[in-house]
C-alpha cells in the first residue's frame, strides 16, 4: 500500500475528511478549490495535525491517532512541492536547492544538483536570489529543492501550475520515471486534467 | 582630573584639543569599546533567546518576563544600578556565588561595567529582534521541517538569518546605548579610572569641573563617533546579508 | 614601597580637582599612585555597604559617613572631619542685582517669576543647608515655590550660568571655579550647620598605603592643596 | 522630602505603605502619566515619518540622519539635557523663539519634562517602526496603487497598519523610557514639584536621603506597574490589528 | 487599437522586449516561463518602468518615453490580478475586496460586491482574514477585487491556474461577458492551450 490515510480535521468552520488506500503510486488528489487538498497534503507531511486518524506511507505509519505515533515532519523523509513556492528568501538559488540535499544521508540521495538543474532548466538561475526569479523559474526551483532532499514520497501540490507546455512536458517526464522507475509513492494535486490522465495511476476525490 | 595634556596652558583651543589626545583618553575610549563590545556580544544570544520566547513561545507569564525584560528601561538607571549593586556586589547573594564558585568579581571592574550595560541594553535588544523574528514566515520553517531539518537546525538556518534586520538593529541600539550608559554604571561599579571609567563617566567627571565644556564636547563627539561606526558597520551587515527590500518569495 | 598598589578612594564628586591635586602631589613623592573614584556620595556609601573594596571614603556630608558607620564598614579611630565649606549666593556673571544677605532680605523680590537654582533641597547636602540656612534666616516660605531643584550643585550652577536661573546658592569652591557667575553674598555660617567633609578608612581595606594617604590629606601639606580650591581647613 | 504621610510615625511598614499613597504621591503619578503619554503621542508621527524616510528614502546624508536620530542613546542623558537647556532655554535661540512666537515656555515646566523624554524615547521608537516598515512588502503597496490609491493613500491604508507591530513596539518603548526617564530631565527642567517632578525624580530625591529604601521601592513598583499596563493594552492592540503569526499571504 | 505597446527593460542579465499592436479585446500574452510575461504587465501597470518605448491602452497614452509621459499606477485605471494574489493580509476579504470600489467613482464602477461574490463563489469567505484561504479562494478574491475597481482596462496573469474546471468555466463565462459586453481591452497570461483558445481574439508571443 502507498498511501493509506484516514485523516479528519476541522479547520475554521471547513471540516476536512479523507479515507484513502491508494496502491497506485503516483495517487491524484482531485476535487474543487478549497475542499481540503493542501490541508491533506500538510497533514502527511506533519506540518498540521489531524484531529484523529492514521497516516501509513509505504509501510511506515507517520501518524496514528490511537497508538500516539506522530513524527515529526523531518523524520518523515519527504519531499513536498508547496503550492506557493517557499523558497528561502536569503538564500541563492544553488543553496535553496542543496538545502535538503545537505542534510540528508548520502546513500539516500537518488537526484543530484547536476541531474536536477538539467531537467528543470534552471543552470543559469543558480546565483540568484529568489526574490529576482520568476513565477515558473521559483516553482521550477522548489520541485528541485524537493527532489534534492531524496526523499522516500513525495507530496506536490499544482507543481506545474505556472509551466508553459515544454517545460512541463520535461518535467513530466522525469516525475514519470520517479514514478515507475524508483518507484516512490506521489501524492499528487492538480486541476489539469491531462496531467492527472498522464500521470496518475490512481485518482482521489476530495470533497463534494 | 580629566586635564589630562601635556601642556598645561595650552597656545590654542585647537592645540589644547590635539595634544589632549593622550594615552589616558584613548585608554577611556578603547575601555568603552570593550565595556559595550562585550556588553552586546555577551547579551546577543540572551537578547535573541528571550526574543523568541516572547515571539514564539506560549506559556503562562509571558506578560510577566516582558515587563521584567523592560523593567531597565522603566527603572531609572540609578535605581537599575543600586539593584545590580544589590545582587551583585561582593555581599550580594549572586556576587557572592559568583566570587565563591568561579572566582568573578564584579564590583570595581569593567566586567561589572560591562554587565550594567549589558542589562541596559536588554530590552531594546530583545524588543528589535523579537520584532524581525515575528515576522519571519512560520511556513519558511515549516519547508525547512520537511526537507529534514530538525527544529534546532531550523532555527539557526532559518530563523535566525531571516531574523537579521532585527539582530542588526538591536546589536547597534544595543551598543549605542552601551556606549552612553551613565547612571547603571556609575552607582554599581563606581568611577575607577581604567576600569569603570568610560566616555560617559569620563563626562560626567569634566562637567563637575566648571568652565570644562570643551573636555565634555569633545568626549562626547567622540562618543557619537563609535556609534557612528557601529551604524555604518550594521548598515554594510544589512546590505551583505541578501535580505533587501522585498525579499518576500512568491 | 613604591611596587605597593596605591589605596583606592572613594570620593564625593565636589573634591574631584582638589583631590586630584593632592594624588599627583603625593605620588611625587614617589608613593604608589592612589586611584581615585568620585561620585555622589550616596552612590558611594552605598558601594562600601555593598562590600566595595575601597580603602578610603570621603563624604560630602556627614549623614552618608554615619550611615557607612552604623553598617560596621570603617575602622574605628579613623574618622576625622578635615575641610570645610562656605555657602553663596549667585547670579549670573553680567547681572548687577544688589542683595545683602541677612535677616528677611527680600530675595523672594529679587527673584520675581525668576527661579533660585539649589541642589534638591530635601535629600542632596548643598541643597539641606540652603534650606536651613534660608530657614534660618527667615526667607525659606517666601521662596520655597520658587525653587528649581538641581540634581546636584553643579546642575544648579549650569542654570545660573545660563541665565535661566537668576539666583543659585552653590558651595563657595563651586562658584569660585566658574567664571560666567557672580557672587552676591555669603550665608553666614551660623545660619547653616557647618558644611563638613568627613574622611575615614573603610573596614575591608588591607592597603598598606591608605594610613599613610590619609594622614598626608590630614597635614597641613595636604590640606594647602584644598585650601587652594577654596576649601576652609581645620 | 517624599515623607509625605499623614502619619509621621506609623505602627507598621505595611500601614506606612498604605498611608504614603498621599494626594501628592498621586499627583506625581499622574504627572509622569501625562508627560510620558504626551511625549508618546507626539513623537509617534515624527518617529514614523523619520522611521519611514530611513527605511524607504535614498538620499544623501542619510546615515547622518540616522545618527543624529540615535543621538540621545549615544550621550549620558546629562549631556542631552544639558544640550536642551541651551537649546531650549529661555535664553537658548529656539527657546526664544518659541517664547516669541508662540508664547510657549519649556523652561522648568511639564511641556520640558514632555520634550525631554520625547527625545530620549526618539531613538528607540524609530528604530522599531523602521524594522516594520523594512518589514512590509512593497509589492502590496504596488497593488493598492493599482487599485487607485494615491501614495498617500497607500502609505495610510497600506504602509501605516501593515507597520502596527512596529508601531506597538515603539509606543511601548518610548512610553517605558519616558517612564524611566531621569537624567535629561532634572537636567534640563530641574525638580519642580507638581510641574517636572515625574517618578524616577522623585526616586532619586528619596534615594539620596539614608535609609529611604521603603519609599524607593514603592515608588519603583509603582513606575514598574504603570509600564505593565502600557504593556497589556498594547498585546491587546497587537491582537486586536488582524496581524498575527503567518499574516504573510500566498 | 485595444493595447499598443513597444516597451524594452534590463532586468538583471534578462532583456525584455516587446512590440505588439492589437487590436482584439483580449489580448494573450504567450512564451515560456521566464520570457517576462509579468514584466510586461507591471510596464503596463506602472509598477516597473521601461527603459524606453511607448504604451497606449485604448487610445490613452500611459507611457511615453519620448514625450515623458509616465501615468502614475493610479491614474492608469486598470484592474491587475497578480500572478501571487497579493491580497492585504490586514484586511479582511471584503475589505480586500472593496479596497478599489471605495476609491473609484461611482459611475466608473460596472460591478458590485454582489456579482462578484455570486460568480466568485466566495460568499461564505467575506469575513475571513486572507492568510485563511486555500489557494485558489485566494485567487478568486484578487481577480474580484480588480474587477471592483471599475478598471478600464484588465491585465490578467494566470488567473485561473488553480482552480479546479468548474470555478474555471463560471469565471470564464465573466470573462467572456467583460470582453463582449464592456468590451474592456484584456491582456492575458497563461499557460493554458485551452483556455487561451478559447478567450483570446489576439494572440502575442514573448521570448523565443
Ligand atoms: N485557519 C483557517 N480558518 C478557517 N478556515 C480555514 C483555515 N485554513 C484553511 N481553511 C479552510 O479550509 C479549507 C481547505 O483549505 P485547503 O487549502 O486545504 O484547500 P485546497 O483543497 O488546497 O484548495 P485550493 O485548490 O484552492 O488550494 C478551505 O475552505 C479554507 O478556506
Ligand atoms: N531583479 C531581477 N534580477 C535579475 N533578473 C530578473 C529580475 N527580475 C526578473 N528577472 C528575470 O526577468 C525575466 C522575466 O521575468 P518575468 O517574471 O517577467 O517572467 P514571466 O514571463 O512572467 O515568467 P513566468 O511565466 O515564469 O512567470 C526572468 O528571467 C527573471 O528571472
Ligand atoms: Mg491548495
Ligand atoms: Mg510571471
Amino acid at each position: 500500500m502507498s498511501f493509506d490515510i484516514r485523516v479528519e480535521r476541522r479547520l475554521g468552520e471547513a471540516r476536512i475528511a479523507l479515507d484513502l488506500a491508494s496502491d497506485g503510486r503516483l495517487t491524484a488528489l482531485f476535487g474543487p478549490s478549497g475542499a481540503g487538498k493542501s490541508s491533506v497534503l500538510n497533514m502527511v507531511a506533519g506540518l498540521l495535525r489531524p484531529d484523529a486518524g492514521r497516516i501509513v506511507v509505504d509501510g511506515v505509519t507517520l501518524f496514528d491517532s490511537d497508538t500516539g505515533i506522530d513524527l515529526p515532519p523531518e523524520r518523515r523523509r519527504l519531499g513536498y512541492v508547496f503550492q506557493d513556492g517557499r523558497l528561502f528568501p536569503h538564500k541563492r538559488v544553488r543553496d535553496n536547492l542543496l538545502y535538503g540535499w545537505h542534510l540528508a544521508r548520502p546513500e539516500t540521495r537518488w537526484m543530484s544538483l547536476d541531474e536536477a538543474v538539467a531537467f528543470l532548466g534552471i543552470g543559469p538561475l543558480l546565483d540568484r536570489w529568489p526574490r529576482t526569479l520568476s513565477g515558473g523559474e521559483a516553482q521550477r526551483v522548489a520541485i528541485g529543492r524537493a527532489l534534492l532532499a531524496g526523499p522516500r514520497f513525495l507530496l506536490m501540490d499544482e507543481p506545474l501550475s505556472s509551466l508553459d507546455a515544454a517545460r512541463r512536458e520535461d518535467i513530466m517526464q522525469v516525475i514519470e520515471r520517479i514514478r515507475d522507475e524508483l518507484r516512490l509513492p506521489i501524492l499528487y494535486v492538480s486541476h489539469d486534467r491531462g496531467e492527472v490522465e498522464r500521470l496518475a495511476t490512481t485518482i482521489a476525490r476530495l470533497g463534494t | 582630573m580629566l586635564r589630562i595634556g601635556t601642556t598645561p596652558n595650552p597656545s590654542s583651543e585647537e592645540e589644547r584639543l590635539r595634544t589632549d589626545m593622550t594615552p589616558e583618553l584613548w585608554s577611556i575610549i578603547l575601555l568603552s569599546l570593550k565595556v559595550s563590545g562585550v556588553a552586546v556580544l555577551l547579551t546577543m544570544p540572551v537578547a535573541f533567546g528571550l526574543a523568541w520566547l516572547l515571539a514564539r513561545g506560549r506559556f503562562p507569564g509571558k506578560v510577566l518576563l516582558d515587563a521584567l525584560v523592560h523593567l531597565p528601561l522603566v527603572l531609572p538607571p540609578v535605581v537599575t544600578g543600586w539593584l545590580l549593586l544589590i545582587a551583585f556586589g561582593n555581599n550580594g547573594p549572586v556576587g557572592r556565588w559568583l566570587t565563591d564558585w568561579f572566582g568573578v568579581t564584579l564590583m570595581f571592574r569593567w566586567t561589572g561595567a560591562a554587565l550594567a550595560a549589558a542589562v541596559m541594553a536588554l530590552p531594546l535588544m530583545v524588543r528589535a529582534m523579537r520584532l524581525s523574528i515575528e515576522a519571519v514566515d512560520p511556513k519558511l520553517e515549516g519547508a525547512a521541517r520537511t526537507l529534514g531539518a530538525s527544529p534546532l537546525r531550523t532555527f539557526f538556518s532559518i530563523t535566525l538569518p531571516l531574523a537579521t534586520p532585527g539582530l542588526l538593529a538591536g546589536a547597534v541600539l544595543g551598543f549605542a546605548r552601551s556606549i552612553g550608559e551613565f547612571g547603571a554604571t556609575i552607582t554599581f561599579v563606581s568611577n575607577i579610572p581604567g576600569e569603570t571609567r568610560t566616555i560617559p563617566i569620563a563626562i560626567y567627571g569634566a562637567l563637575q569641573i566648571p568652565g570644562n565644556d570643551a573636555e565634555v564636547t569633545k568626549l562626547a563627539i567622540i562618543a557619537v563617533l563609535l556609534s557612528l561606526g557601529a551604524l555604518l558597520i550594521s548598515e554594510i551587515l544589512a546590505r551583505r546579508s541578501g535580505l533587501g527590500r522585498g525579499s518576500h518569495v512568491l | 614601597q613604591a611596587q605597593q598598589r596605591g589605596p583606592l578612594v572613594l570620593a564625593a564628586a565636589s573634591l574631584q580637582e582638589a583631590l586630584t591635586d593632592a594624588a599627583k602631589v603625593w605620588t611625587a613623592k614617589r608613593r604608589a599612585e592612589p586611584v581615585l573614584s568620585f561620585a555622589a556620595s550616596s552612590a558611594l556609601a552605598r558601594q562600601i555597604e555593598a562590600g566595595a573594596p575601597a580603602d578610603l571614603f570621603i563624604s560630602a556630608d556627614e549623614g552618608w559617613m554615619d550611615y557607612v558607620a552604623t553598617k560596621g564598614q570603617i575602622r574605628p579611630g579613623t574618622r576625622a572631619t578635615f575641610l570645610t565649606n562656605r555657602l553663596v549666593l549667585i547670579a549670573p556673571a553680567g547681572s548687577g542685582t544688589k542683595l545683602v544677605i541677612g535677616r528677611n532680605f527680600p530675595l523672594a523680590r529679587a527673584l520675581g517669576q525668576g527661579r533660585l537654582a539649589m541642589a534638591e533641597p530635601d535629600a542632596v547636602p548643598a541643597g539641606k543647608y540652603g534650606k536651613a540656612s534660608l530657614s534660618a534666616l527667615g526667607v525659606w516660605r517666601g521662596v520655597e515655590g520658587r525653587v528649581a531643584r538641581a540634581e546636584n550643585v553643579r546642575a544648579a550652577l549650569a542654570l545660573v550660568e545660563r541665565g535661566e536661573a537668576p539666583f543659585g546658592i552653590v558651595y563657595a569652591t563651586d562658584a569660585r571655579a566658574s567664571a560666567k557667575v557672580r557672587i552676591v553674598g555669603t550665608f553666614p555660617a551660623t545660619s547653616h550647620p557647618a558644611i563638613t567633609y568627613p574622611i575615614a578608612t573603610l573596614k575591608a581595606s588591607a592597603n598598606t598605603e591608605v594610613e599613610a594617604f590619609r594622614r598626608f590629606l590630614l597635614s597641613r601639606e595636604g590640606k594647602a592643596l584644598f585650601a587652594r580650591r577654596g576649601f576652609a581647613v581645620r
